[in-house]
């Protein structure tokens, strides 16, 4: 038992908030928002160049072969800059499916791109509908019942479904499942598929860490400089008692989130559980600091001029994605009070 | 105490509700926020007015139709029962307005009440500064005497409708040597004076509800001074009380959101997390505790009682009500919640605007913060900070 | 419409808390857990004279024939002053379910000797199985099915249930019904039952707002005087918004309170709906202020030496009397997501 | 990172686990705070003591068995998970001891810490005076040294077990001339000093879990002292910092709490207010949380780092939990809630008392008031007050 991360993933995490404070400001996030693509072919780039792409696809295919443990601190980082990149779509659910595919040749030069930063790849399953990022996607795999399915985009029609959060580009992608697109099915299709929705909720529970964690600080910010009455609004308890709730739920939510990623790198038995139950406390963690952040910004921080809002949509968007709060709430309540077994 | 209405309320209710159902729009009107949104919404309060609403507790020569203060609750409750626009004049009938009564002279009642009733005159406010948000005593926006003028420099922010409006009303430093409270006072600014420039402030939804007001040596005459002259402060905590407590957020608003809440379960609930169910019901309890709570004020109010501080409790119970409903709203529609027009399914139609309003429910009209302050020292007698 | 008390209430209210300030101090309260029995035929003279129990009798059988909004603020009055005896059973349940039976042979001697203050009656029915008082009641109200039984104590027995709240004495009452004992049934007799479960929760409900109100004062009080960090600590802001958020939750449930009570009066359909949204409210309030005074206090809040739990252990357990918040909780969320009715 | 056991902590599990099968009491101890339970509860820890199991994770020399703080978690959770009683001497084993082993002498170490391991000596704590509670820099209680005593005046207040206790650990004003948190020595009183006088203290449930500890002209040898003279405020953080942090609250206690709320749940749940299912998931959920976070500290510390300002976020969390969990099974409990033995439920026992005790949680090693502005100071960085 040792429960912390070691200094190769220290030294990851900084890498990757350098690069991503340098390619994704929050007003490179605004530029999407306004007039630009979603998808960065740039920003992408150097996400591959960091790794990050390829971090779990094997050595073989062009990857690190690394595992969730490697990567959940990375994840975090684009929750705190609101990287608006299908990154977890991508890298932490299609890379795994991909190389758990029986057939490598289908597989390798897929991973092989995807490490290289040239493809993104869409996904959408049940409780995961709409595909983020379908427009920029090379490859979608989308989950028929027990039948995983690989499209290249142009076989896939997709809708756009404008979202709050404007860097959030999903679609509902309409398709045809047929014997040549199925790449699993069976109970090797449904594993492969379970595995993707633990993958997926794992992912956007590092992001809300990463925002939760963003929130506080530009909250602390902001209540260091202004002031009210002749003292920084700081120095009022109503404030920093807020924050400091805020910082408790942080605090808590993040060793959930990383047990979830040991859990899945192991794929030990409880890793839905676990999954389900680090989703709900950081989409938790994340919508308290955004009402934290709000309340101590006042007025200015509902204004469209100022950066607040750029992780509290985050906040907000990412609580429905890879599973609503009700539904992990539901699959975990399932697990912890299932007779069958004498909850750990 | 009897809490069942007279014969002749029901039929005030029966004439109201048969009138706006042949009158409100059959369609929403587009956003107050916008251009057209907010010629739209000054055509529905001429219609209104045209049929004895606008205002239905104010004198009949100012426009109203001398209704009490049930009577307005009876009637806001089939207003937002029939899903009648929202008030762009709201400023002005629910807070210029009664101030204006209480402290104007005839001529300013003669002069402002009757085009404010017509919404001919619209009206945005005027408080804060940006370093007078929550410390409204704070205020530096000067306005010297010059004649029979008063001279402006300055600026006020979160001036709500300031964008479209015609008029704003404003507290200003008279007395340019006084300090915190004192020297202030409550001046009325048509927007179309030379030397006032107002700059819209698009909020996180994109919509620009509120505006920056600049003034840049704008004249105002004197006789559009609303009470004594450094007296502004007293006169500004009154409009304020109002703000916080009856007229800004009637209960029937929240009632309606209630019952669409229900509705909304109706659709989704068999789907949904089953927590949501209770805090579907915490809707219903809120909003009714929010609604006797209200009649209780207003018996009061007409038995000549007045409302002090606890208005302050008043405006916190409304704004945090406001934002579990739309959060329990949000937590049904589940991924739907994000999603925009068109694509969003039908019953999320406002959930997500309303959500996102209801967030600065517990910033404006005095933060959450101040008004527990207020409360712990006003009503409980706690010891300053 | 017209939502206020007439200002004979409202001095009722001021009569009742000034006997009550002398007659049941907080030293009164503490004496009958220690050594005292709960009923105090002094103090329930006192009540008498006052015109408390016999409030809703009719004249005719010697009462003041009023109704239960003329009762309510008094009733929050011997909340406040943690009243040990069984006000709420006798004069709120019993009176009117007596006054309610077609024998007025057998009601008015009762009523009589009840507004006299001779006598204190036992009430036991779902939801409040348990009888309060049983111990010093000479008659007992005893539901079975739909059928109301009279039996005086001789004729049960009565097993106690110590409780946390010493001054609450309650009973757990075996009896055998029979036609003797019968004096109401069938559809009758469920009415008068339901009527009975709705006073009792307005009665509790109204104790309860009373001893929020004094836990809150209470708080204030010691928040005024206490100091640490050389100022008092009322002056704190967390101290000051706690005790703000009580005001809040007190302020409006005592309205959902009193209408109650006017719907009980009036006997409107609502009633049985808004009697539980009364208790619920109630119980709510004074749990968090419970909290909150006990927070402002600190560990002195935490001693026996000091008067607080008397409120606080009244709170909790007027929780669970005449229904759980749970059991209210059922009834309402029924009534309110009723799909045959538009809620109002 | 690797959260699976090695098989050594596995074996070193099952080991304790047939320990504790084999030893821990059939029935439940009476309450510590009742002379015959001190004196059973001390019995018990004797046991502990010679099976190995006092202080698993203390040095051999001082009667534990050199295990790491992982190893510590794994014993306390099989203890916990056994049901076996509270620690009658936790302000020795989990606080003093700690802060013996930093800051005492090697002779303080050999004096106090074998005994305390075999709790030949239970130690009460002494923080807290009546005017210093969470103000505790404002401390009063003077030693003035005379010769090589040092000779103690004032008065301690909520000393946890001072009852029946041995010896009290106090932190006193050594220069009279100093101020706040300069000037205060760290020292250690034999309760039978002459001069010294305990009086128990009641609380709201009848029982006297703490006392006041009246010192007049008490006189206590100088080598008492732990630390340099006029240094106690330093040591007493670290002993409030041990109190706060790993050692107060080990989690294994509150994963056992959840895991009775479960069953309770499974007993109760059928007829009970369907919202206390969530709230039951919502205890193992909380729990879990603090279980591995706990882990966390222990790798960290293992591995040479410390603990500081954070300690206050567990404090607040653990004992917010510990409330919500109890109001969870007493609202599950109903009517049957508030009833005391014999007639309470058999699936009722001991859930009334620990909701009482959970409610001082908040209050007890500094208010979480106190720990909220330590977080905000020292964790967030927002100005002081």
């Amino acid at each position: 038992m040792h429960f912390a991360f070691e200094d190769e993933h220290l030294r990851f995490r900084d890498s990757v908030r350098g690069v991503l404070d340098r390619v994704c400001a929050p007003a490179a996030v605004r530029k999407v928002w306004e007039d630009a693509p979603a998808h960065d072919a740039g920003r992408w780039r150097a996400l591959a160049e960091l790794g990050l792409l390829g971090l779990l696809a094997p050595e073989r295919a062009g990857g690190l072969g690394l595992d969730e443990v490697s990567m959940v601190l990375a994840l975090e980082e684009t929750g705190r800059a609101a990287l608006p990149e299908a990154i977890v779509d991508t890298a932490l659910v299609a890379v795994p499916l991909l190389a758990g595919l029986e057939d490598h040749g289908i597989a390798d030069p897929w991973l092989g791109r995807i490490a290289a930063g040239e493809v993104v790849v869409g996904v959408g399953c049940q409780p995961n509908p709409w595909v983020a990022h379908a427009d920029a996607a090379e490859l979608l795999l989308l989950v028929d019942r027990d039948e995983i399915h690989a499209l290249p985009r142009a076989e896939v029609r997709s809708e756009p479904l404008p979202h709050l959060d404007a860097a959030q580009r999903l679609f509902r992608v309409a398709w045809t499942p047929s014997a040549r697109t199925r790449v699993a099915a069976g109970a090797h299709g449904r594993r492969l598929h379970a595995a993707a929705v633990d993958r997926g909720a794992l992912g956007a529970a590092a992001q809300l860490l990463g925002v939760a964690a963003r929130l506080i600080e530009e909250a602390v910010g902001y209540a260091k400089q202004r002031e009210q009455f002749g003292r920084e609004i700081g120095s009022f308890q109503a404030i920093k008692h807020r924050l400091a709730n805020a910082r408790v739920r942080l605090e808590f939510a993040r060793p959930v989130v990383y047990r979830a990623a040991f859990g899945i790198a192991r794929d030990l038995p409880a890793r839905g559980r676990d999954a389900s139950h680090a989703k709900l406390v950081a989409a938790d963690a994340a919508a308290f600091a955004a009402r934290a952040a709000l309340q101590v910004h006042g007025a200015i921080g509902y204004t469209w001029e100022v950066d607040l809002h750029v992780w509290m949509k985050r906040a907000w968007a990412l609580e429905t994605t890879w599973g609503t709060s009700g539904w992990h709430r539901g699959r975990l309540a399932a697990a912890v009070l299932d007779p069958h077994e004498e909850a750990s | 105490m009897d809490l069942t209405f007279t014969p002749e309320q029901e039929a005030f209710r029966a004439e109201a509700r048969a009138w706006l159902a042949a009158h409100v729009p059959r369609t929403p009107l587009p956003s107050m926020d916008t251009a057209e949104g907010f010629r739209r919404h000054r055509e529905w309060e001429r219609v209104l007015h045209d049929g004895g609403y606008a205002m239905v507790s104010w004198p009949v020569e100012y426009g109203g139709r001398g209704c009490n203060l049930i009577e307005w609750l009876i009637f806001e409750e089939e207003y937002w029962g029939a899903g009648a626009p929202g008030r762009v004049n709201q400023n002005g009938i629910f807070l210029l307005g009664p101030t204006l009564m209480e402290f104007g002279t005839p001529e300013q009642k003669a002069r402002y009440l009757p085009k404010m009733a017509r919404s001919e005159e619209v009206w945005a406010q005027g408080w804060s500064e940006p370093n007078a948000g929550s410390d409204m005593a704070a205020i530096r926006t000067s306005a010297r005497l010059d004649g029979d003028h008063y001279v402006l420099n300055g600026q006020k922010t979160w001036c709500s409708r300031a964008a479209f409006a015609d008029w704003i009303f404003c507290l200003v430093r008279t007395d340019p040597t006084s300090e915190r409270h004192k020297g202030l006072s409550f001046i009325l600014v048509p927007l179309d004076t030379p030397g006032v420039r107002v700059r819209p402030i698009p909020q996180l939804d994109g919509e620009t509800g509120f505006a920056e007001v600049f003034f840049d040596e704008a004249r105002v005459p004197r006789v559009h001074r609303l009470g004594e002259e450094h007296q502004g402060w007293k006169i500004a905590m009154a409009t304020a009380g109002f703000e916080r407590g009856l007229m800004l957020r009637s209960p029937a608003r929240f009632q309606a959101t209630a019952r669409r809440l229900r509705r909304l379960w109706e659709a989704r609930g068999a789907d949904a997390d089953p927590t949501l169910r209770d805090r579907v019901v915490r809707a219903w309890m809120d909003a009714e505790a929010y609604s006797l709570s209200t009649y209780a004020t207003a018996s009061r109010l007409i038995a000549g009682g007045s409302i002090g501080a606890e208005a302050s409790l008043t405006k916190i119970f409304w704004s945090e009500m406001d934002v579990r409903m739309h959060e329990t709203a949000l937590a049904l529609l589940g991924a739907d919640a994000g999603l925009l027009p068109p694509v969003a399914p039908p019953e999320a139609a406002g959930w997500l605007d309303g959500f996102l309003f209801s967030l600065a429910g517990p910033i404006y009209a005095g933060t959450n913060e101040i008004q527990r302050n207020v409360i712990a020292e006003r009503v409980l007698g706690l010891p300053r900070d």
